[in-house]
């Protein structure tokens, strides 16, 4: 039986991938040395230079957000696995330049070798390269130490904000600090309600009975906190609101971001649904709802489910979101 | 003729490990799919094809060079936690590989040990957080006692493929606090992790290459 | 057993949907009247204003497109229902100015039915209202006449054209022959691979066995120019390409817009590949493609599948395609 | 009893229209499911919802203004083509309302005859389409038949509620050429058209609440 899936040879996944997306936004990016997408017109060498690393089957994230006012490259791994870390030093020689390079790193094990090593070889090179850790997901408990706290969609507005920042010229040590300071002020937790079948094995990442949702369940399938019966919409919107607003420090009075990041098969028509109630939470908290975003951002295949984001905005933060940027899969004007 | 191994022999016992990995492909993933994501047999095929890969197109027949690049080869893999892990098992060898001489049992026990340290430095996983350093710590415990006992690389290889079985094993009942078997908690109990089999694959293909 | 979906009440879909949206965008968009989506702030009264019609359950289509440069407003019917005609007219009173109305509905009867019976009553008020119809579906062949061809996903360029065009300061003749231009020379066809769930009755749309897709398949699971055994995404893309290509009267030489719409499950993965090989199927045959979309524009809940669409491009079309809007789904700087 | 009918005899007959429609509601469904998109069903009780809340709020007691309400609201239910093609028969009806006088079996027919020709005006779909024309239209030219032979409205409305069922029955074997089961071509036959079905359900829900 052939999988239910427009694909090829499931090995030629990546790199088909790559190349139908930089050839859809040719005139913003472009793919180097296989796994790099980088933006087409490089961004001034006296800026700072963002760089993630992720694997695919994620889309549009990373690659999505590669563009100006965003990320200046993303290094692509296979299907939900980091990539190696030479190609991570070779991205990084790529973008080397004395103003320095933020390198965002979403809290997964293979990521985080990847990363590491990369640093190291970079360290003994000379590149001036800076290490971020996102570790935003509270399933297993928001205080749980970092390393057990995986990065979720919460890198996006990351991206975003530590993009605009080096797009104003900010210094190294200015944009990885205004990336702290969202990146200490936010929190995500998942929900998956059907699961995805992999794209190169074919089987289902996942188990979940007919009446069941999973909250907390991780981005490759990894089992959350425990299945439960299924809630409606407002229930699940409110239960999950109700751990992750706390958990990203929002309290009355606060500006806040909201999110809703579809897994793949939940609508948008279900996200908008579940945002209705989650930003009425928010509201009725006395919190106030400066920046949404609701859709697909970061998704696990054809997973039904959503993440729920929310993150504490102060003044800089508010304005960092919203300036221009030209991302394939973020345009502000 | 176990005294010393040299680049032959050691192309031939790494060619042994990946034809032993690749014939473990869909054991390891589904290992992989009890705990984790089910893919790390996937993840070993391709290290084993690089290994295949890196030693055809070999021309330097230096064993320093040809791990290093084995290392290279399996980082750049794309595999998950497994191609940084293999990949710097390798390359931590290769910086150990002595420019001159031959390598007796005492020289390749100090080069397991460097690959490992290498290995090592990954992560903060210690015997007993059901991962890969469940087998390794005590294969390399066995090698180096044997090593320092006398016996030659064979035996030492021998006891070092059953302490890693054993130490494999040892995986199935514990808890995991690395690796995303982690994220299952008490769920995770009852499984062998799937590094710790591939990795006493690993010693047990060495042993047989060298027979 | 629930259904696997993120909702309340299903009588309540449509309203949550819109109050959720709007709650998101809300220094874009506003409800105003239950169903009718407008832009929060509105164009000056000396511009032809844009308005658009169609059943919710599409989404981001079709309210996901009203925004400075694009829809000055959509009236939204429940779950693939067309609006009745009392709250077209009254959106038509509502954006009832001297320079005219376009009013642009989409081929399926119940729209066509309730855009008629608004547009004769807005004759009879004295409203400037001028309509043009969407029928750029080739499944039934591209010969049939306009009445048999549906309206897909091609609206959402012809709404940016047509808004782009208005917001230029055009007449409505000149803002009408403008989106006539790209009428006339676009075409789309879709396929099916996995079915949906409808959100009101929680049945699925649609059969289709394990190893088929459906080419031709409509937008509310009405069935295509049958199934057939499923094929690569390269076959896939090819085999549609070389019927979409000609139907929209794209031949050698000329530029053009080549879009992937996705249906919902299908990844952006999948369309990303198979938008690289349609991609290369154009350029082989001499166009030159100057615009893509790939993504979620018009979906069909969570089926898998797409609608692979083009348009023959002319400079003006081009321009205008590339001119600013800032709708919440299509942002161009 | 049945020479004339007044607002409150039209007032019955509707109300049993609206409940036999809404208790035939998943039968229609499961008539659009085979040839349409398996939601004429909620269409229909849409419809019939607002044919019962409108009777229930009027206080003007006119049947003009009652027909023309119910007409509005039934249009206002965002029932893909159900909405427009029910709304407009209600509102066609009440255009040739009389404003004086009883209403005889030749004035109903009018009535009658108004109503259908504003739903016509929505589409060009003629007999043999596989649509709610195939039961209108013979239902139709029996009630003006009997009317112009001097029959009652009851008897009118029999011979009609007969023809209408003949009609709707008509379309099983046809292929349709309007409505969304033109999309399947062959597929379509051997399948009741389900606005046929609703349309047929209607006149004899109005022959009934004379009774
Ligand atoms: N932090 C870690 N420390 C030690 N070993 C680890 C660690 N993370 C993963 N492993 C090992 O890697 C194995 C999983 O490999 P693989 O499935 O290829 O990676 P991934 O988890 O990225 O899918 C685990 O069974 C474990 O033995
Ligand atoms: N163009 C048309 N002319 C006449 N009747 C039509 C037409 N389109 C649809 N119908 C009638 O409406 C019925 C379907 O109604 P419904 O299912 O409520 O609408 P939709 O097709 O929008 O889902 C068809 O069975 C047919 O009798
Ligand atoms: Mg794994
Ligand atoms: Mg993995
Ligand atoms: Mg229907
Ligand atoms: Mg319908």
């Amino acid at each position: 039986m052939p999988m239910k899936k427009f694909i090829n040879n499931p090995d030629d996944l990546t790199p088909e991938l790559l190349q139908g997306y930089c050839a859809a936004h040719s005139d913003k990016v472009k793919l180097v040395s296989d796994k790099i997408v980088m933006r087409a017109k490089a961004k001034d060498e006296s800026k700072v230079a963002i760089l993630t690393i992720g694997g695919a089957g994620h889309e549009p994230a990373l690659s999505g957000f590669v563009g100006d006012g965003m990320l200046d490259a993303s290094v692509v791994g296979d299907v939900f696995a980091a990539p190696g870390a030479p190609k991570v030093i070779e991205a990084m020689r790529l973008l080397k330049r004395d103003a320095g390079i933020l390198f965002v790193v979403l809290n997964h094990e293979g990521d985080v070798m990847s990363g590491n090593m990369a640093l190291e070889m970079a360290k003994e090179e000379g590149i001036n390269v800076k290490m971020i850790l996102t570790h935003e997901d509270i399933a297993p408990g928001a205080d749980v130490p970092i390393e057990n706290r995986r990065g979720l969609g919460g890198c996006v507005p990351l991206f975003k904000v530590a993009g605009a920042a080096a797009e104003a010229g900010k210094s190294l040590d200015e944009v990885y600090a205004v990336a702290e300071k969202i990146n200490n002020n936010m929190a995500t937790l998942a929900v998956a309600l059907t699961t995805a079948t992999h794209p190169q094995s074919g089987d289902a990442i996942f188990d979940l009975a007919d009446d069941e949702m999973e909250i907390g369940m991780g981005q490759h399938g990894e089992a959350g906190t425990g299945s439960s019966k299924m809630l409606t919409a407002d229930e699940t919107a409110e239960k999950m609101a109700k751990q992750v607003l706390p958990a990203a420090n929002c309290v009355s009075g606060d500006k806040i971001l909201l999110m809703i990041n579809g897994a793949g098969a939940t609508t948008l028509m279900e996200q908008f649904i579940v945002y209705r109630k989650a930003h009425a939470y928010a509201e009725a908290q006395g919190m106030k709802v400066v920046h949404s975003l609701v859709g697909e951002y970061l998704t696990v295949q054809e997973m039904g489910g959503f993440q729920m984001f929310a993150a504490k905005l102060d003044d800089e933060l508010e304005a960092l979101l919203n300036a221009p940027s030209n991302a394939p899969f973020w345009v502000t004007q | 003729m176990s005294e010393t191994v040299n680049y032959d022999s050691v192309v031939t016992m790494l060619t042994t490990v990946a034809n032993k990995l690749k014939d473990n492909r869909d054991h390891l993933s589904q290992l992989d799919s009890a705990t984790g994501d089910g893919d790390h047999g996937t993840a070993i095929a391709k290290v084993a094809d690089a290994i295949v890969a890196t030693i055809e197109k070999d021309e330097s027949k230096e064993l320093k060079k040809l791990l290093k690049d084995i290392g290279w080869a399996a980082m750049s893999t794309d595999a998950g936690s497994t191609s940084p892990l293999y990949g710097s098992l390798f390359m931590g060898m290769s910086e150990a590989v002595p420019e001159e001489g031959a390598i007796d049992c005492a020289a390749f026990a100090t080069i397991m040990e460097s690959g490992i340290a290498k290995l090592r430095k990954n992560t903060k996983a210690e015997v007993g957080c059901k991962t890969m350093i469940d087998t390794i710590v005590p294969a390399m415990a066995a090698i180096r006692a044997s090593a320092d006992g006398g016996k030659n690389i064979l035996e030492a290889l021998t006891d070092g493929a059953e302490a890693a079985d054993k130490g494999a094993e040892s995986t199935k009942d514990m808890l995991a606090t690395f690796g995303r078997a982690k994220n299952i908690g008490e769920r995770a109990r009852g499984h062998i992790d799937p590094g710790a089999t591939s990795m006493a694959i690993l010693f047990t293909g060495l042993k047989e290459g060298l027979e």
